[in-house]
């Protein structure tokens, strides 16, 4: 629904100025130039976003707790992330003498690595997908299960207590909400009919009237994309799911024995963890880079990819400073007894959508029994709420 | 080497990934590294039915592809079996050493 | 043809002209109930409002749905023969039927294909069995209020409605068979409803397993057809198994006997059809399943699940009557076969054989029982004799007045306290007036009382089918004879219960509203439905044929019509004049013995025994399985135990010789060989050592050793 | 046979080796997820693109983690004292190195009899689930039910102790 042609060009213009900067080599070498250039933008946007968002993290918090926050290194503060920057690189790095140093040195590398592949198959506007895979989704989430590992040999490398409880919390929270991730993902690639995440947003890139057909406005994909966000939340460790690296209870989780520009490595992990979750999330549910009124989709795609993904880290923010921690039992029963079954639950819920056809009785069915379930399963999980001893069952 | 087609080559690789998997299957002591020995030599049979699969006469029917499929599916399963039974007999006799597990009772 | 889809669930849909709606959400008629079940039977015991009116509910969604999908073929009959008349044209197949397929799963070459099909006959069948069914659940939440395990018995009576509905609709035999064996297994479970009971539990072991007989030939029917045919659908555009190419198939194969293997299969399903509606020789289960709740014998042992049966041979009947010489009965055309003999023959004998035995009961639930084993062989009779329509027809009228007589006797039971002899009732005519008038209302139905009730026109259409029937005139005074009976032993029934003086202990009193409200509409139709079946105005037969049907009197004047409906009327008289004079107003005393008994009991016995059946296959069938057990342990004691003791001895004599040889050279002091034997037996025990790594080690060995042997023995 | 995949058949071989050969479990554990990598990426390689991370994602995602979690639950990153190959260690070798002998040998003759194809199969992961819920749903409504049994299983074996105070 292009418009005018400076719009197309202006929507395409990071495309085009690709292929113009591989106009000059050899045709032979253009497809592997392009992927390179690709690859470089991704390197180069992430990161300077990660740094961005830090800011606008410690600030958002510092606002919502009443206080300032960085105020003092450029104007703003905004120069924050450059100081902290320096300061990682400069700063000594200690390696523990009992440590295994290979492994050591192996843990944020692997991580970092693992989450930079995550972004080749995200389309981040119209016709901007690194690699348009048929089996994106599950590139995906086999590069986002790679970083489990990379966890754990943070965790168990560093010899300290307190590093291997937070990888072992870690990992296991991270399996646990790994399946709720994966079945509510699954729903969209039911109706949606491909693995492929272009196509996936292709198929909600259309109008009814001035309204779009994300998957957000059904019935399925409004659960599917809460059980998601609870999940991403928990698989990124954010607060309130940030047990593995609770402060109060274990230092700083699975990353206390790392300094320096390791530590940096790690941090600078978890945020494009966060982005490239969030930025499946849109591309899943909130239509990616598709406008969200018809008359919008002037502007271009890129834009509205990004906005809302900046949204997304917003809320994950505002919870950040809202929500309290999580106990342990407390996280693994919510996954096990509730986002599994309810997540299992919208599969069917999907499959009927999709073997009802089209008309307004599939609204009423789904809405129906999503509503009940809801309502009825969290009756169920609070009345079964009950405080016993604690225990720690990775921690004998 | 003499090899001249690659299915020969990708068998050969899975060949000794598999003798990889069960020396290691058949030298180590740890019960748990015998699980590891037998995932890889399960790895180097999946090896197989996809290169049958990517070289054989009808690759559209499938047929090594699903196999594969399952059998990491049921890899997958083995493993968690497995690996609850080597904890179960760790809780009994307190070693995964297989060289003391030598007594056919609990 | 079926349509591959990507999708497993995809349907192809086939609509009919004008829209098709309600065909392509049939199947959410057997399904809300079936919804409704599941969900009942995780709610807790004292959640009995949500129960009945989940139950409830839920068949009230499929009654509506039912209508609409009957409103839908009366539509679709108006267009076409609107358009028949005025365009003056005649189509060559004027049948209305949907059908809605897809393929289940795949085994190699050949598909498994479910789907359903909504054509006059189910249209029929689905309102009768909802609305029956819907009456009956509202009258059970009167009749179960006191029972602790109410909540569970909305779930079964759920279960079993949705599974009833689903084999209406079923337009594959393998769908028809699942939902058949569901409907069987909720027999089972509400027969055995109270379990505590052991003559219940048995009663629910019996049915289980006396229908099984007949499901393993049905099983069978339906295998065969598969291998001849390769599609178990019914309709499926001229390629279904009723239709015409598998048809003609079927008619070439020889089984034997004079049957086509059309014939063949369809007696196979028929006795399937033998066992659910409890036809002679697999009738002994039905008067037992008495023992359920009343409500239960009203739904699934008189009105819906016994029908199945003859619902089933209805469906089944292209099949059956593949290959028919046509010739004109009554108004329609109609041929007879082998196969279509056997079940009139069946069905007739069946009639007369429950109609002796009835007379001599005296607990008003057996009566009843025994009642519905002859009405259904009435039912069976009219299939082979008249065809669909006829046997239909009985089947929906009867539906309604003998569960209007099953709920009425619960309402009797439930005023006397559990009471169910009915030589201990009486006078209840002045205790119970609603409960009295419907009764007397469904008795006379049943009897066939002359021109106003249904029950006439449904058993004249058989009889006039069966006067017609050129191969024997066997049947048609077997059904006279019936009738007869029939009016006789009501007749007793009634004056036992309702006339007289009160026999029995404490005072009755009537029912609540809940019970008699379904009572009297059950009644208002047990009258009402005879209009649409009168031969001025053939409607129902007309309407399951595809023909049109137009009010004429001159339906009446049809030559031998009114003379035979003077027989029948007369029998019926006789009948019940035969009961009154024995029983009317004269309430015995409960010890006395019966009238019947004191004037002829020579002929008492046997009836009241209910012709030894029972005791015929406790010293037959039930003796040789008991036989057999006895032989196969015998074998397994004597032969396998000796064989195994023989061999042990061996071994053991074996492992004496070992021991002599071991003594003997230990004896002779060779300690070299000693010491090699020993560890001989070290390095073979290591072998059984409980170490997996040296299993795993020889087992790679030996898969070496044989992949060289191999090798080396396939070199060129 | 191009340097691609020598070099990945490199990295599982020496991936699989150093599993084997590690004295440390941990290790060994984590050298397995290499060659399980290595495998995905010559399953890449094989253009079976659902394969490949079906590969990954099962067996670094969940297998590998596994290992990794039974070996702490059962100490064995504690290194063993009496050494960790076998008494019989030699036997197991030369059993493996026949098994590879056999193998290879078997490859050698018969493969080079065998006519292949080299076009790239044209096979979408749309094919793939059509073949997964059409021709082969049986098996994979059994593959289902053994994940069921074995996740059971799994659970039951390992937490049959948990009544009994340790």
């Amino acid at each position: 629904m292009a418009t005018s042609p400076f719009f197309t060009h202006f929507d395409q213009i990071f495309i085009l100025l690709r292929d113009w900067l591989v106009g000059y080599l050899p045709a032979a070498m253009r497809p592997a130039a392009g992927v390179v250039l690709g690859v470089i933008a991704i390197v180069c946007v992430f990161p300077g976003l990660f740094a961005l968002t830090t800011v606008f993290e410690r600030k958002g918090l510092g606002r919502i707790q009443n206080r300032l926050g960085p105020n003092r290194v450029g104007p703003y503060g905004l120069f924050q992330p450059v100081a902290d920057g320096i300061k990682a690189i400069i700063k000594e790095d200690i390696v523990p003498f009992s440590a295994n140093a290979v492994v050591h040195f192996l843990a944020p590398l692997s991580l970092v690595v693992a989450v930079f592949m995550e972004f080749a198959v995200l389309p981040m506007g119209r016709n901007m997908v690194l690699i348009d895979m048929d089996a994106g989704l599950l590139f995906f989430f086999s590069m986002s299960v790679s970083t489990e590992l990379s966890v754990f040999m943070a965790g168990w490398s560093s010899r300290n207590k307190y590093s291997l409880l937070g990888a072992m919390r870690a990992v296991a929270q991270m399996i646990s909400y790994e399946v709720v991730l994966l079945l509510s993902s699954v729903s969209v690639v039911m109706i949606a009919g491909s693995l492929s995440l272009p196509k996936i947003v292709e198929a909600q890139n259309s109008y009814t009237g001035i309204f779009p057909h994300w998957y957000i406005f059904t019935p399925w994909g409004l659960a599917g994309f809460v059980m998601y966000a609870i999940a991403a939340t928990a698989e990124t460790n954010r607060s309130p799911f940030d047990l593995p690296e609770g402060e109060s209870e274990l230092v700083a989780g699975y990353h206390t024995e790392y300094s320096g520009f390791k530590f940096a490595l790690f941090f600078l992990g978890e945020y494009l963890a966060m982005f490239s979750i969030s930025g499946l999330g849109t591309t899943l549910f909130l239509g990616g880079w598709s406008a969200p009124f018809s008359f919008l989709t002037f502007i271009p795609s890129w834009i509205w990819f990004f906005s809302k993904v900046m949204l997304s880290i917003f809320v994950f923010i505002w919870m950040r400073g809202t929500l309290p921690r999580l106990r342990q039992d407390q996280l693994m029963n919510f996954a096990w007894k509730f986002c599994l079954p309810f997540t299992l639950l919208n599969l069917i819920v999907t499959a009927l959508w999709r073997f009802m056809g089209e008309g307004w009785l599939r609204w009423v069915v789904c809405t129906a029994i999503l509503a009940v379930a809801y309502v009825f399963m969290g009756r169920v999980g609070t009345r079964s709420e009950h405080f016993g001893p604690r225990r720690y069952r990775y921690a004998e | 080497m003499g090899v001249t087609t690659p299915l020969a080559g990708y068998l050969l690789v899975a060949a000794l990934l598999f003798a990889i998997g069960l020396a290691g299957a058949l030298v180590r002591r740890n019960a748990i590294l015998v699980l590891i020995g037998i995932e890889l030599m399960l790895n180097a049979a999946n090896l197989n039915l996809i290169a049958f699969w990517r070289f054989g006469p009808h690759p559209e029917a499938l047929t090594g592809m699903m196999f594969a499929i399952f059998s990491i599916a049921v890899a997958a399963a083995e493993a968690a079996v497995g690996l609850g039974l080597v904890i179960s007999i760790y809780r009994h006799t307190n070693t995964t050493d297989l060289d003391k597990m030598n007594r056919m009772k609990g | 043809m079926i349509m591959q889809s990507p999708f497993p669930f995809a349907l192809k849909i086939m609509p009919v002209p004008p829209e098709a709606w309600i065909v392509r959400w049939l199947w959410l008629i057997p399904a809300a109930p079936i919804v409704a079940s599941g969900v009942i039977a995780l709610l807790k015991q004292a959640q009995k409002k949500l129960a009945s009116g989940l139950a409830i509910g839920s068949l009230t969604f499929s009654l509506l749905l039912s209508l609409i999908a009957f409103g839908h073929i009366l539509s679709s009959r108006a267009i076409i023969f609107g358009f028949q008349k005025a365009f003056n044209v005649e189509f060559p197949d004027t049948t209305i039927r949907s059908i809605v397929s897809f393929t289940w799963f795949q085994f190699g070459h050949s598909t498994v294909d479910l789907g359903w099909v909504l054509d006059p006959l189910a249209a029929i069948m689905l309102v009768m069995v909802s609305f029956v069914g819907l009456l009956i659940f509202i009258y059970s939440v009167g009749y179960m209020a006191q029972d602790e395990n109410f909540t569970r018995f909305f779930c079964f009576m759920s279960l079993f409605a949705g599974a009833m509905l689903g084999v209406v609709i079923s337009n594959s035999l393998l769908l028809l068979f699942m939902c058949w064996e569901i409907v069987g297994l909720t027999s089972y479970l509400l027969i055995g409803f109270w379990y505590q009971k052991p003559s219940a539990a048995a009663a629910a072991k019996k049915a289980f397993v006396t229908t099984r007989v007949g499901d393993v030939f049905f099983l069978l029917g339906i295998v065969w057809l598969f291998s001849q045919t390769g599609t178990l659908l019914f309709y499926n555009h001229g390629v279904g198994s009723l239709e015409g190419l598998a048809l003609v198939h079927l008619l070439s194969q020889h089984a034997g006997l004079g049957l086509s293997a059309a014939g063949a299969i369809g007696l196979l399903i028929f006795a399937g059809a033998v066992g659910k509606s409890g036809q002679l020789p697999l009738h002994v289960w039905l008067p037992d399943a008495m023992e359920g709740p009343t409500p239960v014998s009203a739904l699934i042992h008189a009105a819906t699940m016994v029908a199945a049966g003859v619902f089933l041979v209805a469906r089944v009947y292209p099949l059956m009557a593949a290959g028919a010489p046509l010739m004109p009965i009554g108004a329609a055309l109609h041929g007879t076969t082998a196969a279509l003999t056997v079940v009139t023959w069946v069905g007739a004998s069946t009639a007369v054989f429950a109609a002796l035995i009835a007379v001599a009961q005296n607990d008003i639930k057996r009566i009843l029982a025994y009642s519905t084993i002859s009405q259904l062989g009435y039912m069976m009779a009219g299939l082979g004799l008249g065809g669909v329509a006829v046997g239909m027809f009985h089947l929906i009228t009867h539906a309604f007045f003998k569960a209007l007589l099953f709920l009425g006797a619960g309402s009797v039971i439930h005023g006397c306290h559990e009471e169910q002899d009915i030589r201990r009732m009486g006078g209840l005519r002045a205790d119970m007036p609603l409960t009295f008038g419907t009764y007397a209302i469904g008795m006379l139905a049943l009897c066939g009382f002359p021109l106003v009730f249904s029950g006439f026109w449904s058993k004249d259409s058989i009889l006039e089918a069966a006067k017609h029937w050129d191969i024997s005139k066997g049947p048609f005074y077997l059904l006279v004879f019936g009738a007869l009976l029939t009016a006789f032993y009501m007749t007793r029934q009634v004056c036992y219960v309702f006339f007289g003086h009160w026999r029995g202990h404490e005072t009755a009193h009537e029912s609540p509203r809940v019970m008699t409200l379904p009572l009297a509409i059950l009644a208002f139709f047990a009258i009402a439905l005879g209009v649409i079946g009168t031969p001025a105005w053939p409607w129902f037969r007309a309407f399951l044929e595809n023909r049109t049907a137009a009010f004429d009197l001159h339906g009446f004047a049809e030559p031998g019509l009114g003379l035979l409906m003077l027989t029948s009327s007369l029998v019926v008289f006789l009948g019940l004049g035969l009961g009154w004079s024995l029983y009317g107003d004269k309430s015995p005393k409960p010890e006395a013995p019966d009238a019947l008994e004191k004037s002829a009991p020579w002929l008492w016995a046997p009836l009241r025994d209910r012709f030894y059946v029972d005791e015929l296959y406790g010293v037959t069938v039930i003796a040789f399985y008991a036989w057999w057990a006895r032989v196969t342990d015998w074998f397994d004691r004597r032969i396998w135990g000796g064989i195994v003791a023989a061999v042990t001895w061996l071994f053991g004599l074996w492992a004496q010789l070992n021991r002599l040889l071991d003594v003997h050279w230990v004896d002779g002091g060779f300690d070299k060989t000693c010491e090699e034997l020993s560890s001989g037996g070290g390095l073979l025990s290591r072998v059984e050592g409980g170490r997996v790594q040296n299993y795993l080690r020889i087992l790679a060995a030996a898969v070496v050793a044989l992949v060289a042997i191999l090798l080396w023995s396939s070199r060129p | 046979m191009n340097a691609v995949f020598y070099l990945l058949a490199a990295l599982t071989l020496a991936g699989g080796l150093a599993a084997v050969l590690l004295k440390h479990l941990v290790h060994c554990a984590l050298a397995t997820t290499v060659a399980f990598a290595g495998l995905a990426l010559l399953f890449l390689q094989l253009d079976a693109q659902f394969a490949g991370f079906a590969q990954i994602l099962v067996y670094i995602g969940a297998v590998a983690i596994l290992i990794v979690f039974a070996i702490l639950l059962t100490r064995g990153s504690e290194l063993p004292k009496d050494g960790v190959f076998s008494r019989t260690w030699f036997v197991g070798l030369v059993i493996a190195a026949g098994v590879f002998a056999i193998l290879g040998w078997a490859v050698l003759e018969s493969v080079r009899a065998v006519p292949q194809q080299t076009a790239v199969p044209a096979v979408t992961v749309r094919d793939i689930g059509n073949a997964l819920v059409g021709r082969y749903v049986l098996p994979l409504e059994i593959v289902a039910l053994l994940l069921t049994a074995a996740t059971i299983g799994a659970v039951i074996v390992a937490m049959h102790e948990k009544e009994r105070p340790r």
